[in-house]
């Protein structure tokens, strides 16, 4: 099969999924609905595989796949073909994205098994996977800003796809405006990029780089730099613009999973990785970005501790993992933000359609107060969740140990890293350990705060087979980038072999002049810290139930802004929309009604006034035409004799 | 009008004779009228006042001349006295168009000391080159007698006269032009002088391609356009109001139409306008169709010079001159016969059989006679020539 | 009546006739209000113009002149037809001849 | 000589008496007044046609515009019986000096233009050849008839379907029942 026709057929299956689905919206037989979108993701995961085992038979230095189908746009000199390229990084995201993809279709077969419109919710999700793969596999800025919209378009339709509750609905809207607003910045950066290159092609783009960096803030590259960073702040919801991911919560749980844990935020860590060439030349821009993903990764981290909603808690987790890995990208070390993308990808994807599997059993109850003691209840939900558990705050030997210790590692020991940017880092990582162990304090162990009405029970096969497997990546998919330090003490010399494939698409970091003896003093701090916060909420939330309590009331005040999200949506609302919403509504009042209303009644009047004044021309009076031809013939002659 | 003052009086003496011989025929007529009428109805007339009520004419005249000067009240003074003016001068100046002889030829003569050239003097009051069209165009006019008469006098029995008097004239107007046309044709001119001059000739004339001569026949028109001089009389009955059409002043109906409130000297000359069309219309009926002055066998210009070769060329022109009026004048009489003989004999017409013969038969048969006249012409010119 | 050469009476002076009538002609028009006036005035002018065509045949020497005559006048009765069948039906109706009933004419 | 003064005091008689009957057909306010001073008009037109040479136009002039058309005028203005009219010239002083203004202005024009394009051109008209008065005429005649039957026989064969067009045009105006409070 050859990799124009796999490709193809990649991007065919979820469009035709969408096709099929979407002609009979209203069709309510949710099995034959789901069975078939879960199998155009399956056939896409299919087709991935393959292009990833044929593009891995490729000797190292030529691996990159391209496909050009037709010439989308040709204007002057911009030449946008409707082409695709398929190289290391894409490699990975397609694995993800149609993996975790075929997963979560099949966990949302039976989630909404008695919904109303499974059709529609299945065409939506399949629209999503072809942007997605749109997104990452395009070989230009303008086709995967297609795909970028297209993704922000399918997450704005499946988080208000419950469109009758109004919450819900705005939610929908408050997402796809910010993603807009980050999109603008993305617009400027590509028409930046455009004007200083004259292509969008991303090989092009870095073939024609300047050798040497660019220093200050008002050279192209940075600019560029910054708008895109400024789009990718936007999807992947960064400090500025990451309010809509905690909203986003109001779509179904299997489209959090998928859209706001694995692939769609991930967006725009892949867009900067992509352009890593073009990244590295702007220090300044990896720098704010460093900054920014620090201040996200604890800014959300400490919010999360507030949070009584299941799914609220794990949306603040996922926006202080991305803030990791724009941390790592920051300084330098895109592969292991990669790695640890993936490895997020995994556990998140684990966690919240274990979050849905209780949810489902619940009722649709989604605040952790009212639940305690399912492990009994929930076994498997529970077994596979303790295994996301452990990821995350970076237990040793899980995925999520390898990739966050990769990150905190390389912040400190990068050229451009930072030691104050690593405590950050750890304290962002103890922050994590306190939540999602009282998370899972909260949900499984402890006493039962079910209320009597709702008794949980196991979720069928069909959703819990998915969670095992995502469990046994969680648990395994860590030993694919083992990191140098580790792979030396351990027996067999196991390859870190994330970072090799990676490595030449992705700029090296160089870690001269650190000794190992540091790399492992930090390993041990991280853990250490980690370990203590977990057993700090264990004690809080199990053991003396009433600490919590206490501790607030000795924060007080404090307590109470932290959970109000420190008040980030009001000061949105209050300074930014409100002004523009009063100052347009006076632009309104002023401009518009004195002067252009006037002006159009001014003309309207004036017409019909001239028309009367000429209406006494076409009276019917003869002897008026008679005069009227007279006065013309005279006119006429004297002009002539005259002029 | 003459180059010297000879020619110039003797021109201006000829146009007074002839329309004092138009006015004067009008009693003669009046009085055959009345006696005619009475014959065929058998009774006397008018015989008391002198040998066969002869001087009856006189009387009348008097009559006329001293009856009250009378204007109907709110009526238009002037239309009212324009009228019978306006209907005496077409009939005046037709008559002046048409020859009623040969010209006379004087020789040049001493007079007075000074000698006079030679001179021709035509024997009508204008020698014309159009004649023809002259003569239509003076009879067109007569219709504003009628109108000005019936609108004058503020009746409104004259003015229904006045109006249907003058759509009669206009619609007989179209077949009279036509059928003149017919005769046009015939003889190429529209000179009254040249027309007769063709008719004095034995009739004679090229059919297909061999030379006809009867000449026991004069070469007279009636043979060429026996159609043409039908329609022709018809229609100036019509333009007369002569009895068949004097619907206008028909007595029952609307008292004596346009002249019912004239009386005096003025019906007088209404009188004389319309005996002056009756003689007009005589007078071209003979020019036309009966050779005018000529009389083919006896009295033609060349005969009669032969006979009077004793006189001088002058005398012989003017007796030949006036021998040839003498014979248009009796032609003339005939047809002013039979217009009396006429108006005493037939019925009168409805006004719309009166206007659907106008329109219906007499203008299509014009049409046909002109047109087939020319077909002959064009065939007789063109083939055999 | 010999038409010997008429030294005096040149080509301008028959001009300058009917542009006078002509002008009449108009001033008739455009300030009588009688329809029939109108009709009549408009006659005048067509007179002025046969006289300017005769002029312009007779003193350049060819007939031209005088067959657009004969085409004039066939017009003008044509027209003069046409208009007093109209005032006919506007004095039938209105009882007057009046040029401003032409307006009940329009639309 | 006699015929040269005559024949000019003949073109200054008609001209002023037609000026005069013109003016009076234009402002006499009883319309058949001014008909009748158009028939007069169309006279003096014939007359002045005599005199240029164009008898048999004379006759016509005189047979269908003196003889029919304007028979039908004062039919018409008879038959409606139309009085003195007070009103008849049209009101408005503004309008009425701007007619005044543009008919005078086109006068001076054509006066002007006509006085200055050359001397006039007093050239005897070949048509008149020097033979008697009678044969000229019927010369000039033949010639219009050949003329009228060669080159312009089209517009001749128009002019006749022009004609029965306006008979037939005519008649259906007149009869037309219709109006507003039409009976049928």
């Amino acid at each position: 099969m050859s990799h124009q026709l796999l490709l193809s057929l990649l991007l065919l299956a979820p469009v035709l999924g969408f096709f099929i689905n979407g002609f009979n919206f209203s069709s309510t037989k949710a099995i034959a609905v789901g069975t078939l979108g879960t199998l155009c993701s399956f056939i896409s995961f299919i087709c991935s595989l393959g292009l990833v085992l044929k593009l891995g038979g490729l000797p190292e230095d030529q691996r990159r796949l391209t496909v050009e189908f037709f010439n989308w746009l040709q204007v002057a000199d911009l030449k946008i073909g409707f082409s695709f390229i398929v190289d290391q990084i894409s490699a990975v995201m397609i694995l993800i994205i149609t993996g975790i993809g075929t997963l979560i279709h099949l966990f949302s077969v039976g989630y909404m098994s008695h919904d109303l419109r499974p059709a529609k919710y299945f065409a939506y999700l399949n629209l999503f996977l072809f942007n997605m793969l749109l997104l990452v596999l395009s070989d230009n800025l303008l086709l995967m800003f297609v795909g970028w919209e297209g993704v922000g378009l399918c997450s704005y339709l499946l988080i208000g796809f419950w469109f009758s509750d109004p919450a819900k609905a705005s939610a929908g809207m408050k997402a796809f405006i910010t993603n807009r607003i980050g999109d603008v910045g993305f617009l400027i950066g590509m028409f930046i990029l455009f004007f200083q290159f004259g292509t969008l092609n991303f090989v092009e783009i870095l073939s024609r780089l300047p050798a040497v960096a660019e220093l200050g803030w008002t050279g192209p590259i940075t600019l560029s730099c910054l708008a895109l960073f400024i789009g990718a702040t936007g999807k992947s919801a960064q400090i500025p613009l990451y309010v809509w991911l905690p909203d986003a919560m109001a779509g179904p749980t299997p489209v959090s999973a998928l859209i706001h844990a694995a692939t769609m935020v991930t967006a725009g860590v892949y867009m900067i990785v992509r352009l890593s060439g073009l990244f590295v030349l702007a220090p300044n821009v990896m720098m704010l970005i460093a900054v920014v993903g620090a201040a996200t990764a604890l800014f959300a981290a400490l919010i999360g501790l507030t949070q009584w909603d299941i799914k609220k808690v794990l949306a603040y987790s996922t926006v202080s993992q991305l803030g990791y890995m724009f941390l790592a990208v920051g300084v330098g070390a895109f592969g292991g933000a990669m790695f640890h993308l993936m490895t997020h990808a995994f556990f998140k994807a684990l966690m919240f359609l274990g979050s849905g599997s209780v949810i489902h059993a619940m009722h649709e109850e989604q605040d952790i107060r009212k639940m305690g003691g399912l492990a009994k209840k929930l076994p498997m939900t529970h077994a596979t969740f303790l295994v996301g558990w452990l990821a995350i705050i970076g237990f040793p030997f899980l995925s999520g140990f390898f990739s966050k210790d990769e990150i905190l590692w390389s912040v400190y020991a990068s050229p451009n890293g930072h030691p104050l940017l690593w405590f950050i880092g750890v304290c962002g990582a103890g922050c994590t350990a306190f939540y999602m162990t009282r998370l899972m304090a909260l949900t499984f162990w402890g006493k039962s705060r079910v209320p009597k009405e709702i008794h949980p029970h196991e979720s069928p096969l069909v959703m819990t087979f998915p969670l095992i497997i995502l469990a046994f990546f969680a648990l395994t998919i860590g030993w694919v980038g083992v990191p140098h330090i580790l792979a030396s003490v351990l027996p067999g010399h196991i390859p870190n072999v994330f970072e090799h494939w990676l490595e030449p698409v992705v700029p090296k970091l160089s870690f001269i002049g650190k000794s190992s003896l540091l790399e492992w003093a930090l390993m041990g701090i991280s853990v250490s810290v980690a370990g203590l916060c977990a057993w700090l909420a264990f004690d809080f939330y199990i053991v003396h139930k009433e600490r919590p309590k206490s501790f607030v009331l000795k924060m007080g005040k404090l307590y109470q802004f932290v959970s109000h999200k420190f008040y980030v949506d009001e000061f949105y609302k209050q300074r930014i929309l409100d002004p523009l919403i009063e100052g347009s509504t006076a632009l309104w009042a002023y401009v518009d009604v004195n002067f252009i209303d006037r002006l159009t009644y001014f003309i309207a009047d004036f017409t019909v006034s001239a028309g009367a004044g000429l209406k006494s021309i076409q009276n019917g009076q003869t002897q008026q035409y008679a005069l009227y031809i007279l006065l013309g013939l005279v006119t006429t002659i004297t002009w002539i004799l005259v002029g | 009008m003459g180059s010297d003052i000879f020619e110039f009086s003797i021109n201006g003496l000829k146009i007074i004779i002839i329309f004092m011989m138009m006015v004067q025929i009008v009693p003669l007529l009046v009085w055959v009228e009345r006696r005619g009428s009475a014959y065929i109805q058998n009774r006397f007339g008018p015989n008391r006042v002198g040998p066969l009520g002869l001087t009856q004419l006189l009387a009348d005249a008097v009559k006329f001349l001293t009856k009250e000067e009378f204007v109907p009240q709110g009526s238009y003074k002037f239309f009212f006295y324009l009228a019978p003016v306006v209907a005496l001068i077409p009939a005046a100046l037709a008559f002046g168009a048409i020859p009623l002889s040969i010209p006379i030829q004087v020789e040049a003569f001493t007079m007075m000391g000074r000698n006079w050239g030679p001179y021709t003097f035509p024997f009508q009051s204008f020698e014309l080159g159009l004649g023809v069209v002259f003569v239509l165009g003076a009879s067109s006019l007569a219709a504003y007698a009628l109108l000005l008469a019936g609108y004058g006098s503020n009746n409104k029995y004259s003015l229904f006269g006045a109006l249907r008097a003058s759509a009669q004239t206009i619609s007989y107007e179209l077949s009279m032009g036509l059928s003149i046309v017919g005769v046009l044709l015939v003889y190429n001119t529209f000179n009254f002088t040249e027309m007769v001059a063709q008719q004095s000739g034995p009739l004679a004339f090229k059919f297909l391609g061999n030379d006809l001569l009867i000449s026991w026949l004069p070469n007279w028109g009636i043979f060429y356009q026996p159609l043409g001089a039908i329609l022709l009389f018809a229609a100036f009955f019509a333009e007369t109001n002569r009895l068949p059409f004097d619907l206008p002043e028909a007595e029952g109906e609307l008292v004596a139409g346009y002249h019912t409130e004239y009386g005096g000297f003025k019906m007088n000359m209404f009188y004389i306008g319309e005996y002056g069309h009756m003689l007009v219309a005589s007078a071209l009926m003979t020019t036309f169709f009966f050779g005018g002055y000529t009389l083919y066998p006896w009295l033609t210009p060349e005969s009669l010079n032969q006979a009077l070769s004793s006189f001088s060329p002058t005398q012989a022109s003017l007796i030949t001159a006036f021998s040839l009026h003498l014979v248009f004048l009796v032609k003339v009489l005939f047809f002013l016969w039979i217009f009396i003989h006429v108006r005493w004999t037939l019925p009168r017409f409805r006004y719309d059989q009166l206007m659907d013969l106008g329109w219906k038969t007499m203008l299509p048969w014009s049409l046909v006679n002109a047109i087939v006249t020319a077909v002959i012409i064009v065939l007789m010119r063109s083939h055999w020539s | 009546m010999q038409n010997i050469e008429a030294i005096g009476i040149g080509q301008n002076h028959y001009l300058i006739l009917s542009a006078i009538i002509f002008s009449i002609g108009i001033m008739g028009v455009l300030f009588r209000k009688n329809i029939i006036m109108m009709l009549m005035s408009l006659e005048l002018m067509l007179n002025a113009i046969n006289l300017t065509f005769i002029a312009f045949g007779y003193f350049n020497g060819n007939l031209n002149g005088q067959i657009m005559v004969f085409f004039v006048m066939t017009l003008a009765a044509a027209e003069a037809a046409i208009g007093l069948a109209i005032a006919v039906m506007i004095y039938r109706k209105f009882n007057e001849v009046n040029i401003r009933y032409f307006e009940q004419m329009k639309g | 000589m006699s015929t040269f003064i005559i024949s000019n005091l003949w073109f200054y008689v008609l001209a002023l008496s037609l000026i005069f009957f013109a003016f009076k057909v234009v402002t006499s306010a009883n319309p058949i007044h001014s008909a009748l001073h158009l028939v007069l008009t169309m006279m003096g037109v014939a007359g002045l046609f005599f005199h240029l040479n164009a008898q048999f136009i004379a006759g016509v002039q005189v047979i269908v515009y003196a003889g029919a058309v304007m028979v039908l005028f004062v039919m018409v203005l008879m038959l409606f019986d139309l009085k003195h009219e007070f009103n008849a010239f049209a009101k408005g002083l503004v309008s009425g000096f701007l007619k005044l203004m543009s008919v005078a202005l086109v006068v001076g024009y054509l006066v002007g233009v006509f006085l200055e394009s050359g001397e006039s051109k007093g050239v005897k008209a070949s048509l008149t050849t020097s033979g008697d008065q009678t044969s000229t005429q019927l010369q000039v005649t033949r010639d219009l008839a050949q003329l009228l039957y060669t080159k312009y026989v089209l517009v001749f064969e128009v002019l006749g379907v022009l004609l029965l067009v306006v008979a037939i045009g005519a008649v259906a105006i007149s009869r037309i029942q219709g109006g507003t409070h039409a009976k049928h």
